[in-house]
């Protein structure tokens, strides 16, 4: 009765394929039919594969479907084999919806666009991936999913290719998460070796029963999937690629660099949180790391001026929001984040990437201005997921996740009050930023007029996903607040839930604390922005926000420590020095030779005495010895 | 003198009896198409009147002759190698010069001079072959003597060999002072105790070896070796590759056998030392050379240090890997010089490199035997140098020559890229495609060259197993 | 006899050096053919008469006076000046140096014959005759072969072709 | 008669051989240099007589009349090259046949 | 006899190819292309028929005596490894001759004279389990390399010919040395004088005389492999050579270096490749580093791909010194995965040079806008290249990683992080060559439906062992098993003198301290 499940991912990757062979010959219609319909297939499917689960949800947790034995040897096995609990149902949920949506939005969007069928390949594939992604029952196969998506990731970004900058955004995309990639191939090779296996629920079982809480080998295996989860997800140190990510059409940048593939961190961790539960010391770092990089992310973002990197820098935030859920142990509210930031983050890219297709590609928000008026619709939807950014108190879903996640940074037994202290800050500055945007953009006067209005295509996933930024929050209410927790009851089947370290009692003062901060830098972006404040101005102009801008001269960094030595090593020794080692031993056989010719120089009496010497010399040896 | 003494010295009576024939149908009348067919034919009899020999070998002619399997062997292939040379000649003299037929003459004499050589074990019959092959050879050098190139290699060659001959008899004289004896086996068993030769016999031994070692053009007395490949007409320098410089190494092998040289520790460390120089020295002087003939000249000083592992293993194996190496040598090498005096012959002087360029477009068939010629003097598989090659290592560290051998891999790394650049100019292409036809013998030569050739590389069992049952 | 042998040895050695460093050819020649005949009186000496004749009849006899009929016939015996440019001093440096090592490496080398002396003993021309004619009866066939190939030799290369010149090339 | 030791004598013969090597390599004409080499091919030949007679052998002698064949043949083949020689170089300069070469060696 | 059957049937349809070559160009490609479609049918009608034993016999051998008195004899068999080998060495020999189909309009009988010929050289090398057979082989395939190289190679052809012919031939001769000195002392030991493989497997030696001779078997195979610093030849080789050669030389002729570590080095001279093993590595290692960083320096779009070679075969050597079933499997995996997909990298460079006359990559760019389907081709196998999970070379890298790092973490480590390094080269490719802005005014068609066959084929064939290996896993696991047995039982057989060793090993610091 699961045997479907393999069509998940299956159906996509056959649609991608049929549009990477026959693309040029098929008519635009039946591949956006093809693009729009198989992610939509896998989303319906997704859906009655979610019902059967919760009906008859298995013992362990999980179905598990083998299509075929992908390698066995040397007493490693892996398979071609998808793995259903109520974690991955969710992911595949959030691709394959939030997945749809765009996909739909795209046809409109890519209308014009010659490489149509391109991009309709490349997406399926890359919703293709992602689901192997999540439905991969062993690492492996993940592996395979998670370089998978890399790549579409990095076809995407690079999807106009004719702009070399593109090329460079998306080989740097590319390299920034192999570096990650490695460390984690290498944490694979680590758990094969010392646990004999791959397949994550023999893994973690192995893990929990060979390893001693905190022992060496937990915390490297952890620490290098770790290393895998910070490059995908754009967390510190790896966090550079994503902003530049932005090169790529707009759909992408919702389906990829916000909704779905960013978060493969967060859903490796979360996968793998026995691992993490042994390794305690690599669960804190996880959670400063988060902490650390939404508060560097935030003041990034509220700098910029690029529509799409503003978004970009406030995922990696956002990001780290989930990182430092999970890094407390507050799994599954680090997924409920997920979910509803894929809802509205990719409502926002969707928005803006409207915003900007009707500004004739123009990026700058300080171009624009003034469209509330002129774009109605847009302005709605994406108001709604700015409120649901900036997490708004009670109405927008993004509170709820939000606070979850700052409330557990306090209370639970891993949490601290400096980590909720950051997150608290962040939360403010997210606020500052996200209506910043809302400011500049769409009030004040108008700078650029947009060309025509988004048609029906483009708007229905932003009505779609407005709403559900709006409602989806109240899936999972807080316990002195509704105490309605359909979604962490769902997970519960597969993640643990959080242990808190004290009582519950005070949850409501941060649940007020957390929207007077919310409120609060929506007046102050109000002040700043609305009211263009003069500050605003001077602080633009400042080193500071240069620097901010910059992305905390990370960029700078890793060009002056990697990137020029690399180019600099390429540089030299270009021909390869081994070389002249040959070529100096050929040399000195032509000298050799030029030597000796001079002996054959053809006087007779020269070779007389040659021989006579000869002669005397053999003589001499000869005799003496 | 019995009977059988005649029997068994029949081809030397064929090969002696063909240039008084010659030069009495010269008296008749001079055509030069007679005497060539009558000088194949002789050729041919006196190889057919080898298996007439055969059968009662080993013979003893006293003092001056042994005619045992191991002559027999060197017989048949300078037999042979004078009969494909015969052809080359003719084709090649009987379009330059004068006075054609006394050639012919010559040539007999040569060979019988070779042959003496191979049969010899006296100091007399060795001078005496040796002598009888280098007067016909300073006269087949120069025989085209409207050439300046000839006139000049033939006087070089005359006056440096004298020299040789005057050191090799010097030697020989020394060596007769101390022993009392001019046979080789009585030089043998006058000896002593081979670990502490007197000092007049190492002298003696190494005059001996300037003689031996300047036929061979071993280093260091090779200088003369180049200007005479370069200044005799093609077939001659063929002859002197091939014939002499076979039978010379006939005479060395066995005189060294037989005094069992390899035993003493002053000749086995100064014969390495030359087998390796001369490795060396050929190998690094053929490195850039323009000009072919001279190349296959500073090629041979370096194929002839190689077969001094042969002499230095002083085993049976190293007997047969010699002659192996001989036989294979002798019919690559007719193969190169072939190719040139063919070459000479159609288009002028063939003699630098250069005139090879394009040679796979203008007649490709010369262009693979000239590749095979010069990838079987490299040694590669399925080629007859390959094999040689292996079996004279093998002998080589059977006998633990690892220095030898080693010193060969190396020189045979070098040797490759002199070879190759041959075979690399054959197949470049150039703009001056002159189509060259060859006379149908030559055709026949190479065929049979190219047959022995990969006949040898690639069923070695046959032959070698041949060299190992007659002796 | 000890003294025969040693004066002639001297005369012999001293018209050697004499012939190898003369100017002039013929006189070179005639050193050379009075080193031969003082040696051929060292032959005799030592009991072998008919070596000893043989030696002044073909050495001295035949084949100096085929050098001398080559000297004439090139007309090259006045080219002192020439000489004196080919020969200059220090050329004899090297090859003295390497003679005397060679000398030295002989003496060396010839110290085990220290003392043995030679054994008079005449070896008569008949004796000489019937070792040539029964054992060594195929090695003077083979040298009348050499000799052939040598006259063969000598009249193809020597021959000497008339230049045609054509007559407005003549001077 | 003689009874001067052997050693005197070989090296009597070994000194006339040096001589004729000494001449050699000195002299530029190769008439002089056909010259050297018959004192050295003479020089052999003492030897074999030397030793024929120390042993009481007719043998030496016997190599002495084959060496004396081959020095003429040697001689007369030598002389007709120092005509054609003369004929083609105009020069006795046996340094002068230096034609054969490559172009790469000088 | 099927075995000589298709080594016959490459060499006579070569030498058919190249008489028929003078009177017609198109006879001579078609001969040369059924000769090697015989040669797959045949082998795969054989295997059908006959199965792949699960035991450690041979699937096919064939026997006779070639020069009884010195013990060789023309002794061919193949297992599994050899089956592999056989099987890209065919698919790539037809792919071969199917890009050249165009390409080459010169002596075009002679060219798949030479083709064949490799091919059967090749073929030779991976059947020979004499050892006097099998350096035959490995020289013949040579020569035919060398001509082509050099007659229908580009601009700097000869030099590469020169240096590629030099390189492999010094080597090989020190093989052969060492094959003697195998020789010699197998019979000194025994008294039984013979070249056979099966006979001197248990040779035992004096641990000097082993290490020697091992060091001569090494040299030739890391040499072909290429391993840095012998790696010179290979870039020169395979950047002059026409397409079809340097899909050749990349494809087959590099594996018979890997093909000789697995058949002979290890088996043979199970001691001394232990003590080899960690300078293995690390020349793995290097390999692996020093190619790619090479790769990344070059502007010429083969030389490129060539030193990606040298990067990729550091791998294999990695593996092999890893001794352990994962990593063996990994470099058998490596062998077909690095053959295809660097051939294909090739045949793609080809197919540039033969639209745009150049390689240089500075001259590239906007490709992707005229040939979509070339660019679709080399980001599949650029892909390939840095190892993308779901193609070939990911589960040869991965079992090779695997399996080194079961033997070594630290070199496991350092060589993923040629993964990076990888990435980095090849999507320089992809940009260099496909992407960016078009600032040339080539004008060029896509690839024509022959093309189409040959890459297609390529593409299916790495995604189908990147997807389902196991065939290939399990055809290979006998010959592997016999490598790796080999090794174990000799150290069974020698477990006193081992631990003896081990021993000492641990006791030298100290007594070095005490020195002191």
């Amino acid at each position: 009765m699961t045997a479907y499940i393999p069509f998940i991912p299956a159906i996509p990757l056959l649609s991608s394929l049929i549009i990477i062979l026959f693309g040029r010959i098929l008519s635009k219609k039946i591949v956006a039919f093809l693009g729009v319909g198989s992610v939509s297939l896998s989303a319906i499917i997704t859906i009655i594969a979610g019902i059967n689960f919760i009906s008859s949800t298995p013992e362990n947790g999980s179905y598990t479907v083998t299509v075929w034995n992908w390698l066995t040897t040397g007493g490693f096995s892996a398979n071609i084999a998808f793995s259903v609990d109520a974690l991955s149902l969710i992911f595949c949920f959030v691709i394959t919806f939030v997945g749809a949506l765009i996909h739909l939005y795209s046809v409109e969007f890519m209308d014009h666009d010659e490489g149509f069928a391109r991009f309709f390949a490349y997406m399926n594939l890359f919703v293709s991936s992602m689901l192997i992604l999540v439905l991969a029952d062993n690492l492996l196969l993940m592996y395979l999913g998670w370089e998978g998506v890399g790549l579409c990731s990095y076809l995407l970004i690079g999807f106009w290719y004719k702009e070399p900058e593109n090329g460079y955004a998306a080989r740097k995309a590319f390299i920034v998460t192999r570096v990650g990639d490695t460390a984690m191939i290498i944490g694979l090779f680590l758990l094969f070796i010392n646990l004999g296996t791959l397949n994550i629920n023999e893994l973690m079982q192995q893990a929990s029963l060979k390893w001693a809480v905190s022992s060496p080998l937990a915390i490297l295996s952890a620490a290098l999937l770790l290393g895998g989860a910070l490059g995908k997800s754009a967390q510190l140190p790896l966090q550079t690629w994503l902003p530049d990510a932005m090169a790529g059409p707009s759909p992408v940048s919702a389906l990829i660099h916000a909704a779905t593939m960013v978060t493969a961190g967060v859903y490796l961790i979360a996968r793998t949180h026995v691992l993490f539960a042994l390794a305690p010391a690599v669960q804190a770092a996880v959670a400063v790391i988060g902490a650390a990089t939404l508060i560097i992310a935030g003041f990034s973002a509220l700098t910029q001026h690029d529509f799409k990197r503003v978004l970009a820098y406030s995922t990696i935030s956002q990001i780290g929001y989930m990182f430092l859920a999970l890094g407390v142990g507050a799994w599954s509210a680090a997924v409920f984040h997920f979910m509803i930031h894929a809802f509205f983050k990719a409502l926002l890219f969707l928005g803006a990437g409207a915003v900007i297709h009707l500004l004739h590609h123009e990026h700058d928000m300080f171009k624009m201005g003034g469209l509330w008026k002129k774009l109605p619709i847009i302005f709605i939807t994406f108001l709604i997921g700015s409120a649901s950014l900036a997490a708004l108190p009670l109405i927008s879903a993004g509170f709820y996740s939000k606070d979850a996640i700052l409330w557990f940074a306090w209370s639970s037994t891993n949490g601290s009050k400096w980590l909720w202290l950051a997150a608290y800050f962040g939360a403010f500055i997210t606020s500052i930023y996200t209506f910043r945007m809302i400011f500049v953009t769409f009030f004040g006067e108008a700078k650029t007029e947009p060309t025509h209005k988004p048609g029906k295509l483009m708007t229905i996933p932003l009505v779609v996903l407005a709403i559900i930024s709006l409602i989806g929050g109240f899936i999972e209410l807080p316990e002195n607040f509704g105490h309605f927790q359909i979604f962490s009851r769902f997970l519960s089947t597969t993640l643990p839930s959080v242990q808190l370290a004290g009582e519950s009692h005070n949850e409501l003062l941060f649940q007020i604390l957390s929207a007077i901060a919310s409120l609060l830098g929506i007046y102050l972006a109000y002040l700043l922005y609305f009211k263009k404040s003069s500050f605003a101005e001077s602080f633009s102009n400042s080193q500071l926000a240069n620097f901010f801008y910059k992305g905390w001269q990370f960029d700078w960094l890793y060009d002056k420590v990697f990137v020029k030595p690399l180019v600099w090593l390429s540089e030299i020794n270009k021909n390869d020095f081994v070389d002249k080692i040959y070529t100096a031993i050929a040399k000195a056989t032509e000298f050799l030779n030029s030597l000796l010719s001079r002996t054959q120089q053809g006087r007779l009496r020269w070779y007389v005495m040659v021989l006579t010497a000869g002669v005397v010399i053999i003589l001499t040896f000869m005799l003496n010895l | 003198m019995t009977a059988l003494d005649f029997i068994c010295l029949a081809p030397f009576l064929l090969l002696a009896s063909a240039p008084i024939i010659i030069m009495l149908t010269i008296t008749i009348t001079r055509n030069i198409k007679v005497v060539y067919g009558f000088s194949l034919l002789m050729f041919l009899l006196s190889f057919i009147s080898l298996f007439i020999v055969a059968p009662y070998i080993p013979h003893v002619i006293a003092p001056l002759f042994i005619i045992d399997s191991y002559s027999l062997l060197f017989l048949a292939i300078i037999i042979f190698a004078g009969f494909l040379i015969t052809i080359l000649s003719y084709i090649y003299i009987s379009q330059q010069g004068d006075d054609k037929e006394e050639y012919f003459i010559i040539l007999f004499v040569a060979a019988l001079g070779a042959s003496v050589l191979v049969v010899a074990n006296h100091f007399i019959s060795f001078f005496l072959g040796l002598e009888t092959l280098s007067i016909s050879l300073y006269i087949l050098v120069a025989y085209i003597k409207t050439r300046s190139y000839s006139i000049e290699a033939g006087v070089k060659f005359l006056v440096i060999a004298s020299v040789a001959s005057a050191f090799l008899l010097f030697g020989m004289g020394l060596i007769y002072t101390a022993t009392g004896s001019m046979n080789f086996k009585g030089v043998a068993s006058a000896l002593g105790s081979l670990h502490a030769l007197s000092p007049i016999l190492l002298t003696g031994f190494v005059m001996l070896l300037v003689g031996i070692g300047f036929k061979l053009a071993l280093v260091p007395f090779h200088m003369w070796l180049p200007d005479v490949y370069q200044g005799a007409p093609a077939p001659v320098t063929a002859l002197i590759a091939t014939i002499s410089k076979g039978a010379v190494l006939a005479i060395a092998l066995r005189f060294f056998m037989d005094i069992q040289g390899f035993n003493n520790q002053a000749i086995f460390i100064a014969l390495s030392a030359i087998a390796i120089i001369s490795m060396f020295t050929g190998n690094l002087l053929a490195l850039n050379q323009g000009n072919l003939k001279r190349m296959l000249a500073y090629s041979s000083i370096a194929h002839f240090g190689y077969l001094l592992i042969t002499l230095l293993a002083g085993s049976t194996e190293g007997i047969h890997s010699a002659i192996f190496y001989i036989a294979s040598y002798i019919i690559t090498t007719l193969g190169a010089f072939g190719i040139i005096s063919l070459l000479s012959v159609c288009s002028g002087n063939a003699d630098s490199i250069d005139d090879y360029k394009g040679l796979f477009y203008k007649n490709p068939f010369m262009a693979i035997v000239m590749s095979l010629a010069m990838l079987s003097l490299a040694g590669i598989p399925l080629t007859a140098g390959f094999i040689a090659k292996f079996y004279l290592v093998l002998a080589g560290v059977k006998s633990g020559l690892w220095l030898l051998a080693f010193s060969l891999v190396i020189n045979s790394v070098i040797s490759l890229y002199y070879y190759l650049r041959v075979v690399t100019t054959m197949f470049t292409t150039s703009d001056q495609v002159k189509p060259s036809t060859i006379p149908l013998m030559g055709n026949l030569v190479l065929v049979v060259i190219v047959i022995g050739i990969l006949f040898l590389g690639i069923l070695p069992a046959w032959v070698s197993d041949i060299i190992a049952s007659l002796s | 006899m000890n003294t025969i042998f040693y004066i002639a040895g001297a005369i012999a050695l001293l018209s050697s050096i004499l012939a190898i460093t003369n100017r002039n050819a013929i006189h070179a020649l005639l050193y050379l053919i009075l080193s031969l005949l003082s040696i051929s009186v060292i032959f005799y000496i030592l009991g072998a008469p008919f070596i000893a004749a043989l030696e002044v009849i073909v050495y001295a006899g035949a084949i100096m006076v085929l050098f001398i009929f080559v000297v004439m016939m090139l007309n090259i015996g006045l080219e002192e000046e020439l000489e004196n440019k080919w020969l200059k001093p220090r050329m004899w440096i090297l090859p003295s140096i390497i003679a005397a090592i060679l000398l030295a490496n002989l003496i060396y080398a010839l110290r085990v014959l220290e003392h043995q002396t030679v054994t008079p003993q005449i070896i008569q021309p008949k004796q000489i005759g019937i070792s040539l004619f029964t054992t060594y009866l195929l090695a003077v066939e083979l040298s009348a072969i050499l000799l052939l190939a040598g006259i063969i030799g000598a009249y193809h290369i020597g021959k000497q072709k008339k230049k045609i010149i054509h007559r407005f090339l003549k001077k | 008669m003689v009874t001067v030791s052997l050693e005197v004598q070989i090296l009597f013969a070994g000194l006339l051989f040096l001589i004729g090597l000494v001449g050699l390599l000195v002299r530029r004409n190769i008439i002089f240099m056909l010259m050297s080499i018959e004192i050295m091919l003479n020089s052999a030949g003492l030897v074999f007589v030397i030793a024929g007679s120390h042993w009481a052998q007719a043998d030496g002698q016997v190599m002495f009349i084959f060496i004396l064949t081959v020095a003429a043949a040697e001689v007369s083949v030598g002389l007709a090259l120092i005509l054609q020689m003369y004929h083609h170089f105009k020069t006795l300069d046996a340094d002068a046949l230096n034609t054969l070469r490559d172009k790469n060696e000088r | 006899m099927i075995l000589l059957y298709l080594i016959i049937i490459l060499m006579a349809g070569g030498v058919l190819a190249w008489l028929l070559g003078k009177r017609s160009a198109i006879s001579s490609r078609i001969i040369s292309l059924a000769a090697v479609s015989i040669d797959l049918i045949l082998i795969i009608i054989a295997i059908l028929q006959n199965g792949i034993p699960d035991d450690k016999k041979w699937i096919f051998e064939y026997s006779v005596s070639w020069i009884p008195k010195l013990g060789i004899s023309l002794h061919l068999a193949m297992d599994g490894l050899s089956l592999l080998m056989l099987f890209l060495t065919f698919f790539l020999g037809l792919i071969a001759i199917l890009i050249s189909w165009k390409e080459i309009q010169k002596s075009v009988g002679f060219f798949h004279f030479n083709i064949l010929w490799i091919l059967s050289g090749i073929i030779g090398v991976f059947l020979s389990m004499d050892l006097f057979l099998f350096y035959f082989f490995w020289e013949v395939m040579l020569i035919p390399m060398y001509f082509l190289i050099s007659i229908w190679g580009h601009e700097n052809r000869i030099y590469a010919s020169y240096k590629f012919f030099i390189f492999t031939q010094a080597s090989g001769l020190l093989m052969f040395l060492a094959i003697l000195g195998l020789y010699l002392a197998h019979g000194n030991a025994t008294g039984y004088y013979t070249f056979d493989y099966q006979q001197l497997l248990g040779t035992t030696y004096n641990p000097t005389i082993e290490m020697l001779l091992m060091c001569g078997f090494l040299i030739a195979f890391i040499v072909k492999l290429p391993v840095v610093p012998f790696h010179n030849w290979l870039p020169d080789a395979h950047t002059e050579a026409p397409t079809a050669g340097s899909l050749i030389l990349a494809g087959l002729m590099l594996k018979t270096g890997a093909y000789g570590l697995l058949r002979f080095v290890v088996p043979l001279f199970p001691h001394a490749s232990q003590i080899f093993a960690p300078f293995g590595m690390i020349l793995g290692v290097i390999g692996i580093l020093y190619g790619a960083k090479l790769a990344f320096s070059q502007t010429d779009l083969k030389r490129l791909v060539a030193y990606t070679s040298v990067s990729h075969m550091g791998f294999v050597i990695l593996g092999v010194y890893a001794f352990n079933e994962l990593a063996y499997q990994g470099v058998v995996m490596q062998m077909i995965a690095h053959g295809i997909s660097t051939g294909a990298l090739f045949v793609l460079v080809g197919q540039l040079y033969e639209r745009i006359h150049t390689r240089d990559i500075n001259k590239m760019g906007g490709l992707w806008e005229q040939v979509p389907i070339m660019g679709t081709m080399g980001l599949v196998f650029a892909m390939a290249s840095l190892g993308l999970p779901g193609l070939g070379n990911f589960i040869a890298e991965f079992l090779t990683l695997v399996g080194t790092f079961k033997a070594n973490i630290l070199m496991a480590s350092l060589a993923s992080v040629g993964l990076i390094a990888a990435t980095i080269y090849s999507l320089r490719i992809v940009q260099k060559v496909f992407l960016g802005k078009k600032d040339n005014d080539y004008k060029m068609k896509d690839l024509s439906i022959r093309e189409m066959v040959a890459m297609g084929s390529l593409v299916v064939a790495i995604i189908f062992i990147g997807l389902y290996p196991q065939p290939v896993i399990n055809t290979a696991k006998p010959a592997l098993m016999k490598t790796l047995n080999a090794k174990q039982e000799y150290y069974q057989s020698q477990k006193v003198d081992d631990s003896v060793i081990l021993n000492n090993r641990t006791c030298s610091p100290d007594t070095r301290k005490l020195n002191k």
